[in-house]
């Protein structure tokens, strides 16, 4: 499933990686089992989107939960506790 | 209602005044300007730099507009918010509300800001003697972080 | 902390300006603006004739923003009122404060607003269709007057 | 004992009166015992100072109760409750 992923602030620099082109494997349908799949990436991936880590995810630019469903040509974000204002 | 997102300094008076110019009916704007201060958490601040995610930022601040709408009696708003670089004493965010009466306006006024703070994809870096950093989010919403484990 | 009352316009803009200027602590400034509305309880409002008692509108004034500075951590703050004729689309009362957050400068904006309301000395002559009249205070506060039965 | 009373708003109209040098007579020595006092001048007075009415005073530009005692030389006010802002 092809999937454009962006990531904001500290998990840009980070990841070294603003946004990307990914095609995600069969059985990743979800923004939790995306986000499992991209801890295999290596230490600073596992690391930044532990359980644990205060993340958040956006879906086609709304605000999304694990549950968020996945399909086809979605664009989902990645970052950090939002600071603005 | 205007939402912008923008680079360059925004005019307080010319924003406010097009909420209550030629349009009698309202009788309260309430207003919100943020800016950067010289100091966050004893260190010294040089710079502020803010990221956004474009797209997402002028949609969730029209959301949040619509929200304050749909809750309060209001007759218009306006939310300006920086991105870039930007030095202490620099204002970042303007939110003003026009109602007929004032408890409205103010109610609304806070209640954008609030959900903006919380809810709108913008990041803060500074830059102090001690170098670059990102500012953490006030709100350590365990509980929603904790929505993430798998 | 600046408190005039005047017959003559105010610009939002300094006001406003003068409160975050080479103020680098500040990091929040809330404001209200209160304006001539061209209708009241169903009648066109023509004009608006703001009476006040010399002396004790400045007293009062000042000490409605001593208050606030004793309640939260406030900056600085402007508190300004017109008296005299005035239009619909007119400000009246512009009532801005200063903080480093954005909670305390909200709280003790409305505070000053609610306080200005009900104790500071102003009075409001409406000029409509049918004539003159005095407007009546939003609060029917029943209570406080039946102290002063004897 | 002397005193000055400033009146404002419709009461100021309905009396005729901004201000006043008074004389309160022996007995007058607190704001309930003047406003007693000013009823009995006339119909105007005892109506608009009737205890139903929602008049408000202030002495020597504070706000006041009835229970607030007078000296000589007070400045007393008597108005509407207000309506600015």
């Amino acid at each position: 499933m092809k999937l454009k992923i962006l990531y904001f602030a500290r998990l840009r620099e980070r990841f070294g990686l603003g946004s990307e082109a990914l095609d995600a494997p069969a059985g990743v349908d979800d923004l939790a089992g995306l986000v499992a799949w991209l801890r295999q990436r290596g230490p600073a991936w596992a690391e930044e989107l532990a359980p644990d880590r205060p993340y958040r995810m956006a879906l086609n630019q709304e605000m999304a939960t694990p549950e968020s469903s996945l399909k086809e040509g979605d664009e989902v974000a990645v970052f950090p506790p939002v600071t603005g204002g | 209602m205007i939402v912008r997102v923008q680079t360059e300094p925004f005019d307080l008076a010319t924003e406010v005044a097009r909420l209550y110019r030629d349009k009698p009916k309202v009788g309260a704007v309430a207003s919100f300007l943020g800016l950067v201060r010289d100091s966050n958490e004893g260190d010294g601040v040089h710079t502020l730099t803010l990221e956004h995610y474009p797209g997402m930022t002028e949609k969730s601040l029209e959301g949040i507009g619509r929200e304050a709408f749909a809750r309060w009696d209001l007759l218009d708003a306006t939310i300006i918010h920086r991105i870039g670089t930007l030095h202490p004493t620099e204002p970042i965010v303007l939110v003003a509300v026009a109602s007929g009466h004032r408890g409205e306006a103010f109610a609304a006024c806070e209640f954008i800001m609030d959900y903006l703070k919380t809810r709108a994809p913008f990041w803060k870096k500074e830059t102090t003697p001690e170098g670059e950093r990102w500012v953490d989010a006030r709100e350590h919403d365990d509980i929603a972080a904790g929505r993430w484990a798998t």
